[in-house]
C-alpha cells in the first residue's frame, strides 16, 4: 500500500534508468530518419546522381551540411554546461577552434612537398618566417593519430586547469561568462601572432589529403560528412544518457541550488569540471571534423563574437533539451548561408532580430513550440 | 646613399649642412656644390661664417619668379632669395610651402581662395582648371620652411619672430645666417633676442673657431638636439670641443631617458582613462544594476557618431573649433535614447536573467552595427581634433604630451566626478541604489522601480555615448568602433569590483598602465595577453573583485 | 537537424532559382566582398565600383551581345564563409568568374575551391607575392611594384637620403613579408641591421603612443624614415598619434603601402602632410581616363545614393577591380566564350588604358599585371601628390628575388 | 542513528573568533552540544547566528578557536563536504531544495552513499535505500506527493522536505536556521512535533527568531550577542535574565 506505491511510482515518472529507452519512440524515428538522410539519402544523391539532374545533390550542399552538423555538435556541447549545470561559456569556441589546430597541424603536415615552397618537413608559413626546424610542439604532428589524441586531449587539458581553478574559487555566472570570454579572446591574439607558430593571422589553409585521401573528392567529403553525422549522433546519446543518469540529475541540481548540493554532501566542483571537461573534449572533436572540410582554421575562430554565436545557437533551439541547440545550430547556421547570398546588404538585421526575439518571447527556444518535455 | 663610414663623414656633414645649395648634378667631389652657387671656404670650414657671395643674392622679380618655379633652378633660387634677406619673398615661399603657387606665366598666388598674381599682388583672372600647381617634396619642404622662418625673423608680431627663431635652432642651414644676423643687429625684444643668439650659436657649430663651436655645443645640449650634436661627434677634432660633445651627449641622453620614463606613465594613465570612459557607463548598467550589456560597444559608438553629426553641423561655422562642447550633449542625449529604446524594448522583460540579457543585448549589437553601416556606411567617418585639442605640449624635445590626451584624461576625470555625484548626492542616484540593492523592499517604499530602472539604464548609456564623443577625437568612428572595446570594459568593471565606482577607476588605471609598461619590452601583443591573463588569475584570487568587502557568505540559491 | 537539412534544400532552391532565372542571356559574375565584419571598411567600396564596371558594360552593349548579371554574396569578413561562398557561386551560381577578396587569407580560403572546380578569381589588392595560381589573376601590386621602388626613393637624394629604417606593420603574413624583402633589400644597399628596426602590432591596433616614442628615439639617430605596412584600420590613431606627437614629415617621413584615398577620408591630413604612400594609382593623378573614371564613380554614388555621398573617393584597389573586369571581358571578347581556359589564354598580353594613366598589360605568362609605380605626398585635403614616378608599367615579381629560394623558381 | 557520535559532546567550540574586516562577527565564543540535546539558539539580527553556523559547516574559517564534532573531527580542518559526510546536516533560512526534480529525487540525491562523481555515474537504489525515502517521506508527510515537483510545493512543505533531505542522509547533528520562517501555525506546531521526535536520536541546533516557538520546544537555549554568549539555561531562567530582557525580549 502507501510505502510500495511511494517507493514504486516516483521511479516510473521521475527517473527512467539510463539502460530504458532515452526517448519515445516517435522522436528516435525523427532522429534515425534525419541521421539516415544525412549519412545514405544525401551521399547517394552526391555521388551517383549525375550533375546535370535536378535531384544531384552539390558539393556545395554536402560541405554545408557537414560544417553545420560541426556547429550542432558544439551547440549539443554548450548546452551540456549551460542549459543542464548552468554555466555559460563565451570561450567554447575557443575548444573548438583548439581541435580544429589539432587536425589542422596534421594536415599541414600531410601536405608534404606539395606546399608552394615544396619543404617536406615545414610548412610554407614557416618556410617563409625563415624557421629552420619545426619547433617542438609540432614534433609528431605528421601522426594522425598523436594529433587525433590531442584533438581531445588539448581541449579537454585546457578546460580541466581553467575549470579547476574557476570552479575551486566558486566563480559563477556572469563573472565565469566574462572570463571565458576573456580567455578565448587572449587565445585569439596569441594565435594571431606569427611567432607563435601557428600560421598567424592565415592560419592553415591549402589542405591536399588527409590519411591520404585527397581532401578535393567527393568521397572524402561524403565520408566526412557521414562522420560528422556520426559523431552528432554519438554525442547526443551520450549526453541525453548522462542527463537522465543521477549525475544528470546532480548537475541540474546544481543548476538551482548549488549550496544544497553541497551540503547533500556532493563536491560541486568535481561534477562541473566533469561536464565542463567532456563538453570541452566533445567540441575538440567536432573542431577536428569541422576543419577539413571547410579548408581553413585560423585565430578568428577564437573571436569572443564566434563563443557568443554558440551560445546563441543554444537559446535559439532551446536549452536544457539537447535537441532544441542542434536545431537551433541549424537554423543559424543555415540561415546564415542562405541571407548572405539573399540579403547581402541586411541578412545582420534578420539574425539580430531573430537573437532578441527568441530570448525575449521564446524562453523555451523554437524547439519549446513543436515539442515540449516535461523536465528538466 | 649607402650608410656613411667615417672618411666621408665630413663631407657628409657639408652635404647635410649644403643639401639646400646643392644641384640635382651635385658633385660628390665637391661636396660644397657646383662652383657658382657655392661659398668660398674649404671643406670643414665654417661656411656659415662665411659671407655668401654678394652677387647671389638675389631680390624678387620676375626671372627670379620664374626660376622659383622652375625645378632645376629652385632650390638655388630659394637660397638667393634667403641670403638677400628679402622680406617681400616671404608672401611667395608661404604660397610654394602651402601649395598655393600656379606655374604661370605670369606665376599665381592663391590668397584665402583668391587668385593674384605673384608678383604684384594683384588680383587677377585665370581658369583654375588650366593652372598648373606647383608640387613640391619633403626635402624642398624642409627647405621651404627654413626660408620662410629665416625671414620671419626679421618681421611679424614678437612671438613669431621667437617661433621663427625656434624653428632655425631644428632647421639650420648656412645661408639663413645672414638673416639672423641682420635680425639681431636690429632686435630689440630681449626674449626674441635670447632665442636668436641661441640660434646663432647653433649655427657655429661648423665655425673654424673652436670656441665659438663649444659655445653651439652648449646650446644645442641645452635644447637637446641629439641628432646635431651626435652628427658633429663623427667630424670633429679639437679634443676640447670633442669632450664637450661627449659631455653633451651623455647630458642630454639622460635627460632622454627621464622623458621617456614619464612619457611612459603619461601613456599609461592615458590609456588607463579611454578604458575608464569605455567602462564606466558600464560601472552602471552591468555593475550596478546587474545588466549584462552585450550593446554597451555600440552605445560607445552611438555617441561618436554623434559627435561626428555634431562636427558636420558645425563645418565651415567660424565657432568650428567648439563644436565638441555641443557634441558632448548631443552624445549623451543620443546614446541615453537608444539605450532608453533598448531597456524598454528587451533589457526590461529580462531583468535577473542575466545571462538571456546577454544573448538579447548581443542581438541589439548586431542591429545597431548593421544600421549605422546602412546609414553613414562601412568606411570611418573623419572627426577631426578642435584646434585647441591638435598638437601637444612639449616637455622636452622628445617629450610631447598630445592635447587630445590630456584634455581626455581631465574629461574622463570629471565625468567620474559627476557619476559619483549623481550616484551620492542626488535622489536619483539614492533610488537607483536603492532599487539595485533590494527591488522588493523599494518597491514596497513606493519608488517606481520600472522608472528608476529605464533612468538609471538611460544614463549609464548616455555616459557610455560621452565615452563614444572621447573616443572620436584619438581614434577610429566607424560601425565597429564598439566590438574593439566590449572586452576590456568588461573587465574593467569585473576587475575593479562590480559596483564599485572607486575600483573601476583604479582598475582602468592600473590595467592602462600595467599595459603600458610591459609593451615596450614584451611587445603590444604579449603585453595585451599578459594583462587578460593577469586580469583571469586575479579573478580567480578575488572573484569579489578589487574592492568588494569580504562579507560573511550568503547563501545563493 | 531535420531542419538543418531543410534549410540546406532551401539555400539550395533558392540560389538555384537565382541561378536559372535569365541563365540563358546573361553571364554571370560573382563579387565576392565582406559587405559585413571588419573587412567591410575596405571591401565594400570594391563591391561598388564592380557594380559599377558591369553597369559601364553592359551600357556598352555588354559582352558577347549578352549582359553581365553581378552575383552579390557577404562572406562577413569570416574566411571560412568566404571558401563557402566561393564554392555556391561556382557550383550553384555558375558564375563565369569572381572578382573578390581583399586580406591574403580570404584569399588563401577560397585558393583550394578556385583550384579545385577550375574557376577564375580576379584579386584587386597589393599584396607580398609567394603566390601563383593559374585560377587568379593578381591586378593589384606585387611587392616589387610598390615596396622596393619606395625605399628607393627614400634612399635617393629627393626623398631625403634615408639611411635608417623602421619597419612597423600590423602582424599579418602581408606586412611580414613584406619587410621581409625590403631587409633583403637593404641589406643590398649596405644597411646594416642596426640601422633597421622592425615592430608588430596586433589587429586593430588602436594605441600608438609607445610606438610612436620608439619612432622618435630611432630617429634621433637622424636621416629616418619610417616604413609602414599597418592594416587599414589602424592607421587612423597610429597618423593621429603622428600628428599630435608632432612627428614631422619633412624630420621623419612615413612611407605607407596600405594608406590611400579612402583611409585617409577617416582623418584630418594637415598635420600629415609630406608623409607618403606608394601606390600604382593616386585619385589626384590628372589623364582624361581618370578624370572619366572618377566622373563615373561620382555619378554612380550619386545614382544609387551611396553613403557618403559627395566625399567618395577613388583608391587603387578600385582602379585595379575596375581594370580587371574591363580586361576580363576583353579577353572574353577574344575568346568568344566565358569558358576558364579559353579566357585564361586570352587574358594573356591583354592590355587597357588605365586610369593611372598608362597602358597596363597582363603579362602573358605570371598573371600579373604591368604596372606603374607612383609614390604620393599626403597634401591637406586629403589627397596625394605625385611626387615620383615610374616613366613606364614595371613588370610583377611575385617570387621576390630577396627571398631565398625563389631566384630558381619557375613561373607557370 | 550516527554512529561517530560517542559519550562527551557532539558538537564542542571553544574561543571561536571570526572578523570581517575588524567587526567581530564571533568574539571567542564557546559552546557545547550534548548527544541528542536539542539546543535553540535566539539573538537579536546581527548576533552572529548564521556566522556561527558558517563555521560550524566548514563555509567560514575562524580566525581563532577549535570547533570540535565528536572527539574525531576537527571541523576547522575539514571542507563543507567532509563535514557533511562526518554527519553535520544544515538547513537553510530560505528553504533550498532542487526546484526541477520530485520530491523523490530530492530525497534520493541526498542520500548517504558515495558521492563521488563516477560512483555516482553508475548508482543505482537499493531496496533499503528506497526504504528509507519511504520512511522519511512518512516523517516529513509528503509520502502523497513523492512524484511532485518540488517546484511545486508550498512553503511548508518546501521546509520539511529540506529537513528530509538532511534526514536522509543519516547526520548526527542537525543545524536548522529559522526552520518554521513562515510556517502558519498549524504547520509551525507540526515542525514542532517533528524536531522533538528527531531530538534523542540526532542532536538538534535550531537558530530561532520566534519565540514563542522557541518556548514550545526548548529545552536549553543559547542567547548571543555581538558574537557573544550572553546567557545559556534552561528557557525559564532566560526569560528573567535581566541582561537578555535587556538585549532581546524586552523589545
Amino acid at each position: 500500500m502507501n510505502t510500495a506505491t511511494v517507493a514504486l511510482t516516483p521511479p516510473a515518472v521521475s527517473t527512467p534508468a539510463p539502460s530504458r529507452r532515452l526517448y519515445p519512440q516517435r522522436v528516435w524515428t525523427v532522429i534515425l530518419a534525419v541521421y539516415g538522410v544525412l549519412v545514405i539519402a544525401l551521399p547517394m544523391l552526391h555521388l551517383a546522381v549525375p550533375a546535370s539532374s535536378p535531384l544531384h545533390v552539390s558539393d556545395y550542399t554536402v560541405t554545408l551540411a557537414g560544417k553545420i552538423l560541426c556547429y550542432a555538435t558544439v551547440a549539443l556541447a554548450m548546452d551540456l554546461v549551460w542549459g543542464y549545470t548552468g554555466i555559460l561559456s563565451l570561450g567554447h569556441g575557443l575548444f573548438f577552434a583548439l581541435g580544429g589546430y589539432a587536425m589542422g597541424m596534421y594536415l599541414m603536415r600531410a601536405i608534404g612537398r606539395d606546399g608552394v615552397y615544396g619543404d617536406p618537413v615545414l610548412p610554407d608559413f614557416m618556410v617563409f618566417l625563415d624557421w629552420k626546424q619545426l619547433p617542438w610542439y609540432w614534433t609528431g604532428s605528421n601522426h594522425f593519430l598523436q594529433q587525433a589524441l590531442l584533438v581531445v586531449l588539448v581541449p579537454g587539458l585546457l578546460a580541466f586547469v581553467f575549470g579547476w581553478f574557476a570552479f575551486r574559487s566558486r566563480i559563477r555566472g556572469v563573472y565565469f561568462s566574462i572570463i571565458t570570454q576573456a580567455l578565448t579572446y587572449a587565445a585569439m591574439l596569441l594565435f594571431f601572432r606569427n611567432q607563435t607558430g601557428f600560421g598567424g593571422n592565415n592560419g592553415f589553409t591549402d589542405f591536399k589529403r588527409i590519411l591520404g585521401f585527397p581532401l578535393a573528392n567527393p568521397l572524402t567529403r561524403v565520408v566526412l560528412l557521414v562522420l560528422s553525422a556520426t559523431l552528432l549522433l554519438g554525442a547526443l546519446v551520450l549526453c541525453r544518457a548522462l542527463v537522465l543518469s543521477k549525475v544528470g540529475r546532480v548537475l541540474t541540481a546544481i543548476r538551482d541550488a548549488e549550496d544544497r548540493v553541497r551540503f547533500c554532501g556532493y563536491d560541486p566542483v568535481s561534477f562541473k569540471l566533469f561536464v565542463w571537461t567532456l563538453s570541452a573534449a566533445i567540441c575538440g572533436i567536432a573542431g577536428a571534423l569541422y576543419v577539413p572540410q571547410v579548408g581553413i582554421i585560423n585565430p578568428s575562430e577564437m573571436s569572443p563574437a564566434n563563443s557568443v554565436e554558440i551560445a546563441i545557437a543554444v537559446a535559439l533551439g532551446g536549452r536544457g533539451t539537447l535537441l532544441g541547440p542542434i536545431l537551433g545550430a541549424a537554423l543559424l547556421h543555415g540561415a546564415k548561408s542562405v541571407l548572405t547570398v539573399a540579403f547581402p546588404e541586411l541578412w545582420l538585421f534578420v539574425l539580430g532580430l531573430a537573437f532578441v526575439v527568441v530570448t525575449r518571447w521564446l524562453p523555451r527556444g523554437v524547439l519549446g513550440l513543436v515539442y515540449r518535455e516535461r523536465r528538466p | 646613399m649607402r650608410s656613411v663610414p667615417n672618411a666621408e663623414g665630413r663631407r657628409l656633414l657639408i652635404l647635410f649642412v649644403l643639401l639646400t645649395m646643392v644641384t640635382a648634378r651635385a658633385d660628390e667631389a665637391f661636396p660644397r656644390g657646383p662652383g657658382p652657387t657655392s661659398i668660398a671656404g674649404p671643406a670643414g670650414q665654417a661656411p656659415d661664417v662665411a659671407p655668401p657671395a654678394p652677387r647671389l643674392a638675389t631680390t624678387l622679380d620676375a626671372a627670379t619668379l620664374d626660376r622659383l618655379v622652375d625645378p632645376d633652378t629652385r632650390d638655388e633660387t630659394i637660397a638667393s632669395l634667403v641670403e638677400a634677406t628679402d622680406v617681400r619673398a616671404l608672401p611667395v615661399l608661404r604660397a610654394l610651402l602651402e601649395g598655393n603657387l600656379y606655374r604661370g606665366p605670369p606665376v599665381f598666388m592663391e590668397q584665402q581662395g583668391t587668385l593674384q598674381d605673384a608678383l604684384t599682388g594683384a588680383p587677377a583672372q585665370a581658369d583654375r582648371d588650366q593652372l598648373e600647381q606647383v608640387t613640391i617634396n619633403n626635402r624642398v619642404r624642409k627647405m621651404l620652411e627654413r626660408a620662410v622662418a629665416a625671414l620671419s625673423v626679421l618681421e611679424g608680431p614678437p612671438g613669431e619672430r621667437l617661433a621663427a627663431a625656434r624653428v632655425l635652432q631644428e632647421n639650420p642651414g648656412p645661408e639663413v645666417l645672414p638673416a639672423v644676423q641682420k635680425a639681431l643687429a636690429r632686435e630689440r625684444d630681449p626674449q626674441v633676442k635670447k632665442g636668436l643668439q641661441a640660434t646663432a650659436a647653433m649655427l657655429a657649430l661648423a665655425s673654424a673657431d673652436a670656441a665659438q663651436r663649444l659655445a653651439a655645443v652648449e646650446e644645442l645640449r641645452k635644447a637637446h638636439a641629439k641628432r646635431q650634436l651626435m652628427q658633429r661627434l663623427e667630424v670633429e677634432r679639437d679634443p676640447q670641443v670633442l669632450t664637450a660633445l661627449y659631455d653633451a651627449v651623455r647630458n642630454v641622453d639622460l635627460a632622454l631617458q627621464r622623458a621617456a620614463t614619464v612619457g611612459l606613465l603619461f601613456s599609461g594613465l592615458s590609456l588607463g582613462s579611454i578604458l575608464l570612459l569605455a567602462a564606466l557607463g558600464l560601472a552602471i548598467t552591468f555593475g550596478l544594476m546587474g545588466v549584462i550589456n552585450m550593446a554597451h560597444g555600440e552605445l560607445l559608438m552611438v555617441g561618436a557618431y554623434a559627435t561626428w553629426l555634431v562636427q558636420a553641423a558645425f563645418r565651415g561655422s567660424r565657432h568650428f573649433d567648439w563644436y565638441l562642447l555641443a557634441a558632448l550633449p548631443a552624445s549623451f542625449v543620443a546614446a541615453a535614447l537608444v539605450g532608453a529604446l533598448l531597456e524598454i524594448t528587451v533589457v526590461r522583460k529580462l531583468y535577473g536573467r542575466p545571462l538571456e540579457t546577454l544573448l538579447a543585448t548581443w542581438g541589439a549589437s548586431l542591429l545597431i552595427i548593421q544600421a549605422v553601416r546602412v546609414a553613414f556606411g562601412a568606411q570611418n567617418v573623419e572627426v577631426s581634433n578642435p584646434g585647441w585639442m591638435s598638437g601637444g605640449v612639449t616637455l622636452l624635445p622628445d617629450l610631447v604630451l598630445p592635447w587630445n590626451r590630456i584634455m581626455i584624461l581631465a574629461f574622463s576625470a570629471s565625468v567620474l566626478f559627476g557619476v559619483w555625484l549623481l550616484l551620492r548626492h542626488t535622489r536619483l542616484g539614492l533610488l537607483v541604489r536603492a532599487v539595485t540593492q533590494d527591488r522588493q523592499r523599494a518597491a514596497g517604499l513606493g519608488v517606481r522601480t520600472p522608472r528608476v530602472d529605464l533612468l538609471a539604464f538611460a544614463i549609464g548609456s548616455g555616459i557610455a555615448g560621452l565615452g563614444g564623443c572621447a573616443l572620436s577625437q584619438i581614434g577610429n568612428v566607424g560601425p565597429e568602433l564598439g566590438q574593439g572595446f566590449i572586452v576590456d570594459s568588461f573587465m574593467v568593471v569585473v576587475l575593479g569590483g562590480v559596483g564599485q565606482l572607486a575600483g573601476t577607476t583604479i582598475a582602468a588605471a592600473s590595467l592602462g598602465v600595467v599595459n603600458k609598461l610591459l609593451e615596450p619590452w614584451a611587445g603590444a601583443v604579449m603585453a595585451k595577453i599578459a594583462v587578460l591573463l593577469f586580469v583571469i588569475v586575479f579573478i580567480q584570487r578575488r572573484p569579489q573583485g578589487l574592492f568588494a568587502l569580504r562579507g560573511r557568505a550568503l547563501e545563493e540559491g | 537537424m531535420n531542419r538543418s537539412l531543410g534549410l540546406a534544400a532551401l539555400a539550395c532552391a533558392v540560389t538555384l532559382a537565382a541561378g536559372n532565372a535569365r541563365a540563358e542571356e546573361t553571364i554571370k559574375v560573382g563579387i565576392l566582398h565582406s559587405l559585413s565584419g571588419t573587412m567591410a571598411i575596405s571591401e565594400t567600396s570594391l563591391k561598388d565600383t564592380a557594380l559599377m564596371t558591369i553597369d559601364e558594360i553592359n551600357a556598352s552593349g555588354g559582352v558577347l551581345g549578352r549582359k553581365l548579371e553581378p552575383v552579390v554574396v557577404d562572406p562577413a569578413s569570416n574566411w571560412p564563409l568566404f571558401a563557402e561562398k566561393a564554392r555556391q557561386l561556382l557550383t550553384k551560381d555558375k558564375v563565369a568568374v569572381v572578382f573578390g577578396c581583399w586580406t591574403s587569407v580570404s584569399r588563401k580560403s577560397v585558393l583550394p575551391v578556385f583550384e579545385e572546380l577550375n574557376g577564375l578569381l580576379f584579386y584587386p589588392v597589393q599584396y607580398e607575392g609567394e603566390e601563383l595560381s593559374k585560377n587568379v589573376f593578381y591586378t593589384g601590386a606585387a611587392p616589387n611594384q610598390q615596396a622596393i621602388p619606395a625605399v628607393e626613393y627614400l634612399m635617393s637624394k629627393e626623398g631625403g637620403g634615408a639611411t635608417r629604417f623602421f619597419l612597423l606593420g600590423t602582424d599579418y603574413v602581408y606586412p611580414r613579408t613584406t619587410n621581409k624583402i625590403l631587409r633583403a633589400f637593404l641589406h643590398s644597399k649596405g644597411v646594416t641591421d642596426k640601422d633597421i628596426q622592425e615592430i608588430y602590432t596586433p589587429f586593430g591596433h588602436s594605441d600608438y603612443q609607445t610606438i610612436v616614442g620608439q619612432i622618435k628615439a630611432f630617429g634621433a639617430g637622424g636621416h629616418t624614415a619610417v616604413i609602414s605596412t599597418i592594416n587599414g584600420d589602424s592607421n587612423v590613431p597610429f597618423y593621429k598619434e603622428l600628428g599630435n606627437q608632432g612627428l614631422k614629415a619633412t624630420d621623419i617621413p612615413v612611407v605607407a603601402f596600405s594608406v590611400g584615398e579612402e583611409e585617409l577620408r577617416g582623418i584630418d591630413t594637415k598635420p600629415l602632410v609630406g608623409h607618403l604612400a606608394a601606390w600604382n594609382y593616386f585619385m589626384s593623378v590628372k589623364n582624361p581616363a581618370n578624370t572619366a573614371f572618377i566622373k563615373k564613380w561620382k555619378e554612380y554614388v550619386k545614382k544609387n545614393g551611396l553613403p557618403g555621398g559627395e566625399s567618395r573617393v577613388t583608391n587603387d584597389p578600385m582602379e585595379a577591380t575596375y581594370v580587371g573586369m574591363h580586361m576580363w571581358a576583353q579577353a572574353v571578347k577574344k575568346a568568344g566564350t566565358t569558358k576558364v581556359d579559353a579566357v585564361r589564354s586570352a587574358m594573356s598580353g591583354q592590355t587597357f588604358a588605365a586610369p593611372s594613366g598608362f597602358t597596363l598589360k597582363m603579362d602573358e605568362t605570371n598573371h600579373h599585371l604591368w604596372k606603374p609605380v607612383m609614390i604620393g605626398e599626403v597634401q591637406g585635403n586629403g589627397q596625394f601628390s605625385v611626387v615620383w614616378k615610374t616613366g613606364k608599367p614595371v613588370r610583377a615579381q611575385p617570387w621576390s628575388p630577396f627571398i631565398p629560394g625563389n631566384e630558381k623558381r619557375a613561373e607557370r | 542513528m550516527s554512529l561517530d557520535t560517542p559519550a562527551g559532546p557532539v558538537l564542542y567550540l571553544s574561543g571561536v573568533t571570526v572578523s570581517f574586516d575588524g567587526f567581530k562577527a564571533l568574539d571567542s565564543l564557546s559552546l557545547l552540544v550534548e548527544p541528542g540535546e536539542l539546543r535553540c539558539i535566539i539573538g537579536p539580527n546581527g548576533a552572529g547566528k548564521t556566522t556561527l553556523m558558517d563555521v560550524i559547516t566548514g563555509r567560514t574559517r575562524p580566525d581563532a578557536g577549535d570547533v570540535h564534532y565528536g572527539d574525531a573531527h576537527d571541523l576547522t580542518r575539514m571542507s563543507e563536504v567532509e563535514i557533511v559526510h562526518a554527519g553535520i546536516g544544515r538547513k537553510f533560512q530560505k528553504p533550498t531544495i532542487f526546484r526541477a526534480h520530485t520530491v523523490f529525487e530530492n530525497l534520493e540525491l541526498a542520500l548517504k552513499m558515495d558521492k563521488r562523481v563516477f560512483p555516482t555515474l553508475g548508482a543505482r537504489r537499493t531496496p533499503e535505500q528506497d526504504a528509507r525515502i519511504d520512511e522519511v517521506l512518512g516523517l516529513i508527510g509528503l509520502r502523497g506527493k513523492a512524484g511532485t515537483l518540488a517546484d511545486l510545493l508550498s512553503h511548508g512543505e518546501k521546509q520539511w522536505l529540506e529537513i528530509g533531505m538532511l534526514l536522509v542522509q543519516e547526520p548526527g547533528l542537525l543545524l536548522l536556521d529559522e526552520p518554521v520562517a513562515g510556517m502558519s501555525d498549524e504547520e509551525t506546531e507540526r515542525t514542532g512535533e517533528l524536531l522533538e521526535s528527531l531530538a534523542g536520536k540526532h542532536s538538534l541546533v535550531v537558530v530561532e527568531h520566534d519565540m514563542h516557538f522557541v518556548h514550545s520546544i526548548a529545552r536549553k537555549v543559547t542567547v548571543l550577542h555581538e558574537g557573544r554568549i550572553l546567557a545559556e539555561g534552561p528557557m525559564d531562567v532566560i526569560r528573567e535574565d535581566p541582561r537578555v530582557i535587556d538585549v532581546y525580549l524586552g523589545r
